[in-house]
């Protein structure tokens, strides 16, 4: 789990292990850390929305270095767009995972609640579902299929 | 020609039926030239023709783009994580 | 710690123990959950916004009957603003808690993470930090101060 | 008269020197009315007079607002948890 300064902790993994919130929020914090707003994708047993249908385990795998690369860039942005931000988490678990499990994770720290944090988080889960090289298929009664991306970053994005 | 390691993911892989394979490749060749290889190789790629993407050293690259000698080259589907 | 039904867990809680927010979000979490967004607040041993500060410690205390029930209030609130969440949690820790040390906890589940979650995390704690009777002592090097509030609620609030 | 008890909580509890007191007040006795008795015996409260908040059973109350029979009432400063 690479981890950047210890003024600006900066957390990104890919782990096959159990997320941890309270042992990643604690490496986020400092000193004068008084906020934090994380952000957690669990599995969801049962979807309503769209193409109502149940899953039995999802199978998540990455392209384990770009994804951490592209974890490590998503942080650069978030810390770009919001400087008050202090540390900064992103960890997607990979493997088999089962309903209600957290399967990612994004946390943002800073002094002050009203400087951006909710914003920052809410930007890393988009930015991760769209650029970080994870794929998972789901498993349901009726079979297996692939979970289709929509988006195509550009060249160097 | 050159020989290049190319990593399959998702369901680029299942289609392939490996995570990696070892092609042959001319010196100038793009990622749209290396991309045609391989849907020529293993058709079922054609499927997803349109949606292929393609990373180089970690980076997403443009179709033009010439593979560098010694690139990390990988295909893959948008991604779905999260 | 009090617990609505299992269809909509509504978790609320004054507590002396160490928040545990692995735990707090398995309880929040439904078979049909794929989102959560958690605030929490962390002791500041450092502050710079305003009369930047050291601070030893905070020493809090609740009225803890009345503080559960406006607790119990902030959860319908957000259910009314925001009926698609379906989990909440909302925790404040309090006697002596140290810098870096998580003191409250806001959590909110929802099936996806696009219909509300982190505004409805954002309405809680705001809302608990005008509400809720909660007060807090803050110990520094030079001696020690009651932390003022400045919301004054309408009655019936 | 009736007997009341009132909680007090943070700087309110330090003015008065304790966490409760027991008071006597008529039976129509308002919040306003309780406060300015409150004032009048622990003349500290004076310097948080216009920032003391009332509850009756667990809800905020005006100063109008008489204080019923066996009511738990409380007075606190403006909150500041978090």
């Amino acid at each position: 789990m690479p981890v950047s300064t210890a003024e600006q902790p900066t957390v990104f993994a890919i782990t096959e292990s159990e997320l941890d919130l309270n042992a990643l929020l604690a490496e986020i914090t400092l000193p004068s850390s008084g906020a934090a707003a994380l952000f957690t994708g669990m599995v969801r047993g049962v979807t309503e929305r769209g193409d109502a249908h149940q899953t039995l385990y999802l199978e998540y795998e990455a392209y384990r270095p770009m994804a951490e690369a592209k974890m490590k860039q998503v942080a650069e942005e978030i810390r770009q767009r919001w400087p008050s931000v202090q540390g900064i988490a992103i960890v997607q678990r990979v493997g088999r995972l089962y309903p209600c499990t957290p399967t990612v994770l994004i946390a943002c720290t800073a002094a002050h609640r009203d400087t951006g944090v909710f914003e920052a988080a809410r930007y890393g889960i988009d930015r991760l579902k769209e650029i970080v090289p994870v794929w998972k298929k789901e498993v349901g009664p009726d079979g297996e299929a692939w979970v289709e991306g929509d988006y195509i970053p550009r060249p160097g994005e | 020609m050159k020989r290049v390691k190319v990593l399959l993911f998702a369901t680029l892989r299942d289609y392939v039926g490996a995570a990696s394979v070892e092609v042959e490749i001319p010196p100038q060749a793009t990622i749209r030239d290396l991309e045609e290889h391989l849907i020529a190789t293993y058709p079922r790629l054609g499927i997803v023709r349109n949606s292929m993407m393609a990373a180089v050293n970690h980076e997403f690259v443009a179709d033009e783009q010439i593979i560098p000698d010694g690139a990390e080259v990988a295909f893959f589907p948008p991604v779905s994580g999260g």
